[in-house]
């Protein structure tokens, strides 16, 4: 189709998709009204069941658990295969990445920004880890918690500071942190099955409610997720930014 | 007022999809998919929320609060980590495509097919 | 307490509409990131806290962050794809 | 409780995380036969839960969370032996695909073993679970890797272009999934199918019911690749490397339909009772429109894994006819047709990798007599040719049997023609595909290239030869077809399901078996016969002639030549036109599915 074509086209058929979408929505209860069971049942019992204060999270990482296993992986999959896609670029390249190491920083990184950046690196390192450890409790865990970590890595490179971290060749550790994360959240699932119970069912004394050693398997679990995806988004940005880095050869950058 | 959320919904899951389809840059499609997804947020917690209720974090207030359904928040949380993850995947064969190609645009890369 | 949640309903289609009609993708990372960013605070609306700090750090930050990175890149082979010609 | 349906879900989970942290210091053989061993465990664990199931239906619930008066607060697998049957399809598949690459691939790193075990999971997983929500999360696990996997190969720039169009359609869908999911919900407050379906069957069927049903038909729908939401197909299946495409066409395309049956007879099927007449006639339409575009789309190529990707197609809309009957005994012979039809699509998808990889190209015409020297390949697409028309003993003529007996008792006995005329259709275009690279027909051999000489190795040989065992395999078990009824009596009875699900009632639920009369039925035999001759002659004949065409051959040639040319620039692989086409079809099932109901 030609693209004229296909936008005459396609705002005929949003017109009818829009308005059988409008007429389905509007058999839903009125906005503000949510007429339960799920919700309702689990707000009443969660806390007492869970000793977590933050049901979101007793319904994330345990009663609905095996999604959250399967939304880790998810990521996983992701993250292997953008290193896989970009995989080809990286090895025609990467004669020594290390050698024009003084032509990579990034331009025009000035002493301000990069103390700046390594400043702000102690408080958010610290917020990602505190965000991890209290999902239970508060809003955050280890999904949001983990995400703040790698931008605090990406602050590392804001301040100029990536061939520090490229000559460390952090790649197989943020690998195996990576999986880590991964492989522990279904560890902690075999758990149960060891104890003699099922697949993820919580085996972990439930602690007192509130407090930071509460919850059971949850902080665990939070754990295992806040240490993928803080790898997982590392490696995803690194990837990205490789990518980036590796075609700013001498002589090409503008 | 009743059914605005859902509306709002509705009109984001066409408008991204309009982008997607009018789109003459790879980048700019994927970031009109993230648009189509974030109508499925909206439209989730939407159906969740029950008006006067809290967050259903009981820290601060006692169990037995008014507040609104946990699990619509839950399947977000799933949701958001989709929508990032397959929006990296796509970036990157958005990047891998142009290096073949030279091109983003849609209209300018003919099929492989004979 | 109405008032405010119709806006920023209002605001969020704006945001999306945005989001699309913006063509060129450099500035459309930006529109992205202000959109991820007015869904955060749709989410505070619905009392979604965790799904609120969720979508900033990816809508806002992580998923706009990307975007650059590819577009840098699509540049960065763009100008080398010229020099040779 | 035991731990058994845990197993097939974690266990190559666990390892493909273990391969990637592993990676700096595993070799790449002990990689391979870790990632064989696992999917083959994999295989095996889901063969235990089939027979398990088979007894009655396994439910388990994660976390121990067991539904409390009806109301599921966790998530159940709830296992049946149709579900246990389409995991264990694709463990093995995985199986002989994680063979196959043994020697496919020169180089890979354990990303790619890794990649495919999740998928795996997937997979498994999305066949296993019992809640609606849970399966859209498996969905976009098995989706996630599948984009990965179907741009694996990144020096071709065709692989890249399929991988954009694929993921971004299905994302699409997945989406409409997640909004139909919202929807149901919102009316009911619950993810479980069980507690679903319970909560659906006391109201009517309205305007909310039908457009979920709506936002989930065409959500499946894309991932099935029913017409008109396929565009995205031929260029992701023909372009992801062969162990890849093997589990694409095996399984991944019939997981759309699966997927349909099940949240049709779980949670939809009460309150849409009184319009399956309608609802019969719209799926029946897209089943028939389907395995006909396919079918002629196949005969059109000459890219053979475009062929197969076609045929795919084409036979999907033939499993869905089954579906669209929207009973038991349809419903039977669907299942046991894509069980069969998957196992021979990866031997076949197998076989053009072994062409691939030795003789350089899947390009028939490129090939042409250059398959002289591969004899074991030869006949192993011959024979998986005659197996997609359903020729008898394959598992695939036993499942069509069924289906038009199904057909015939609901009134549609005309859908035998439609077997005969697709049947004839791929095996047409793949015996003519046969004829041009194994044995030169139809004009000079072409020019060979650079690649490894034959034979074949048996790491690539012999998953194809196993694959297409198993479809004769599943034809000559004595009394599958009655056990394949009864199962699919059991799927489709929902409260029974519920009761299963939600009370823990235990035993084999629904109808007693009917007994199925051993042997094969002489008509459908003889139907199938004629569907393979007419291939073969439709294949065959047109190399064998000395000229292209006399002058009535010319007229038929003008006539069709249009034809040809409109449906192939339709199909140009453009993101824009997939996502219209998309929404084109979600508006037209959506205004017939307003029609129909009520």
């Amino acid at each position: 189709m030609s693209p004229s074509l296909r936008r005459r086209v396609f705002l005929v058929a949003a017109a009818v998709a829009g308005a059988l979408l409008v007429w389905g929505l509007s058999g839903l209860p009125d906005y503000g009204i949510y007429r339960g069971p799920y919700g309702d049942v689990l707000n009443a019992v969660a806390v007492g069941e869970r000793h977590a204060t933050n049901v979101v999270a007793a319904v994330t990482f345990d009663y609905r658990g095996v999604d959250t296993m399967g939304e880790e992986y998810i990521l996983f999959a992701a993250v292997i295969g953008v290193a896989i896609l970009l995989r080809a670029q990286r090895d025609e390249r990467e004669e020594a990445p290390d050698e024009d190491a003084a032509d990579r920083r990034a331009p025009g990184t000035s002493n301000a920004v990069r103390v700046l950046g390594l400043a702000l690196l102690g408080p958010v390192v610290l917020f990602g880890i505190y965000v991890v450890a209290h999902g239970h409790l508060s809003p955050g865990g280890g999904f949001q918690g983990g995400v703040v970590l790698a931008t605090g890595a990406l602050l590392v490179y804001l301040s100029g500071e990536y061939v520090t971290l490229r000559r460390v060749r952090p790649e197989a550790l943020l690998d195996l942190a990576e999986s880590s994360g991964a492989a522990g959240y279904v560890a902690v699932g075999l758990l149960g099955l060891a104890a003699g119970v099922t697949f993820l069912e919580n085996v972990l004394p439930l602690g007192q409610a509130g407090t930071l050693l509460s919850s059971g398997m949850i902080p665990l679990i939070n754990l295992a997720v806040g240490l993928e995806v803080a790898a997982g988004f590392v490696l995803l940005l690194s990837e990205f930014l490789e990518q980036t880095l590796v075609v700013r050869r001498p002589g090409e950058q503008t | 007022m009743s059914l605005l959320p859902y509306l709002i919904a509705a009109w984001l899951f066409l408008v991204g999809l309009y982008g997607i389809v009018t789109s003459r840059n790879l980048v700019h499609a994927v970031v009109c998919l993230s648009v189509v997804q974030s109508s499925t947020y909206v439209l989730l917690l939407a159906i969740g929320y029950e008006r006067g209720g809290t967050a259903p974090i009981f820290l601060d207030v006692p169990v037995g609060t008014r507040a609104v359904d946990p699990v619509v928040s839950a399947l977000t949380l799933t949701d958001i980590v989709v929508g990032a993850t397959v929006s990296a995947l796509l970036l990157a064969l958005a990047v891998q495509t142009y290096k073949r190609h030279g091109t983003l645009d849609p209209e300018e890369f003919r099929s492989v097919r004979d | 307490m109405i008032v405010l949640e119709v806006a920023v309903m209002l605001l969020v289609a704006a945001g999306g509409t945005a989001v699309v009609l913006t063509r060129d993708p450099l500035n459309q990372a930006i529109v992205a990131s202000f959109y991820g960013l007015l869904l955060g605070v749709m989410f505070l609306v619905f009392q979604s806290p965790d799904v609120a700090l969720s979508q900033i750090t990816v809508g806002a930050v992580a998923l706009p962050l990307m975007i650059l990175l590819a577009l840098a890149k699509v540049r960065a082979l763009g100008g080398r794809r010229e020099d040779r010609e | 409780m035991g731990a058994l349906p845990a197993l097939p879900v974690a266990v190559p989970l666990l390892v493909a995380a273990a391969l990637v942290g592993l990676a700096p210091v595993i070799r790449r053989r002990p990689a391979d036969a870790v990632a064989v061993a696992t999917a083959a465990t994999v295989a095996g664990l889901c063969a235990a839960l089939l027979l398990q199931a088979a007894g009655g239906p396994v439910v388990y619930w994660f976390g121990g969370w067991t539904p409390r008066q009806g109301i599921a607060l966790g998530v159940a697998f709830a296992i049946d032996p149709v579900g246990a049957g389409l995991a264990t399809l694709a463990g093995v598949l995985a199986t002989a695909a994680l063979v196959f690459s043994w020697r496919y691939f020169e180089a890979v790193g354990t990303l790619y073993h890794s990649l495919m075990l999740v998928f795996l999971a997937g997979i498994v997983g999305f066949c296993l679970s019992g809640d609606l929500f849970n399966m859209f999360v498996f969905y976009e696990l098995l989706s996630v890797s599948a984009y990965a996997l179907a741009g694996y190969r990144t020096e071709d720039p065709g692989s890249l272009q399929g991988a954009l169009n694929f993921a971004i359609t299905n994302s699409v869908g997945a989406f409409l999934v997640l909004a139909g999911i919202a929807l149901l919900y919102g009316r009911s407050g619950a993810l479980n199918l069980a507690q679903l379906g319970q909560a659906l069957a006391s109201g009517p069927a309205d305007r909310l019911v039908v457009v979920a049903f709506l936002l989930l038909l065409v959500g499946f729908f894309v991932k099935a690749a029913v017409v008109p939401f396929h565009f995205w197909l031929a260029d992701a299946y023909a372009m992801a490397p062969t162990p890849v495409g093997m589990l694409f066409a095996g399984v991944v395309s019939e997981l759309g339909l699966y997927a349909l049956a099940r949240v049709y007879w779980t949670v939809f099927s009460g309150p849409l009772a009184a319009d399956a007449g309608g609802l019969r006639a719209v799926l029946l339409g897209a089943g028939v429109v389907t395995a006909l575009v396919g079918g002629v789309m196949c005969l059109l190529q000459h890219h053979l894994t475009r062929l197969l990707a076609y045929a795919t197609i084409s036979h999907v809309g033939l499993t869905l006819t089954g579906l669209a009957l929207l009973g038991p005994a349809g419903l039977g012979g669907a299942v046991l047709y894509a069980v069969a039809d998957g196992l021979i699509k990866g031997s076949l998808f197998a076989s053009v990798g072994i062409v691939q990889y030795h003789l350089g190209s899947v390009d028939e015409l490129a090939l042409r007599g250059r398959g002289r020297h591969l004899p074991w390949t030869a006949t192993l697409v011959v024979l998986g040719a005659l197996g997609l028309a359903g020729v008898p003993p394959f598992g695939t003529f036993l499942g069509k049997a069924l289906m038009e007996e199904a057909a015939g008792a609901a009134g549609h006995a005309w859908l035998t023609a439609l077997f005969v005329v697709v049947a004839a259709l791929t095996a047409a275009a793949l015996l003519r595909a046969a004829g041009r690279v194994f044995l030169g027909l139809g004009g000079p051999p072409a020019r060979a290239v650079d690649a490894p000489p034959g034979p074949a190795h048996p790491t690539m040989l012999a998953p194809a030869a196993l694959l297409l065992a198993g479809a004769l395999a599943i034809g000559l078990v004595p009394g599958l077809a009655g056990r394949v009824e009864l199962a699919a009596a059991r799927f489709t009875d929902r409260p029974a399901y519920a009761a299963a699900v939600l009370q823990g009632a235990s035993g084999p639920g629904g109808a007693d078996a009917e007994s199925h009369p051993p042997g094969y039925p002489a008509g459908p035999a003889g139907w199938a016969t004629l569907a393979a001759v007419l291939g073969l002659a439709l294949g065959i004949w047109p190399l064998l002639r000395r000229r292209p065409s006399g002058l009535r051959g010319r007229a038929a040639a003008r006539l069709w030549a249009p034809v040809g040319a409109a449906l192939r620039s339709l199909h140009n692989g453009h993101i824009g036109d997939s996502v219209t086409w998309l929404v084109v079809g979600m508006a037209a099932f959506g205004t017939l599915l307003a029609l129909v109901v009520r």
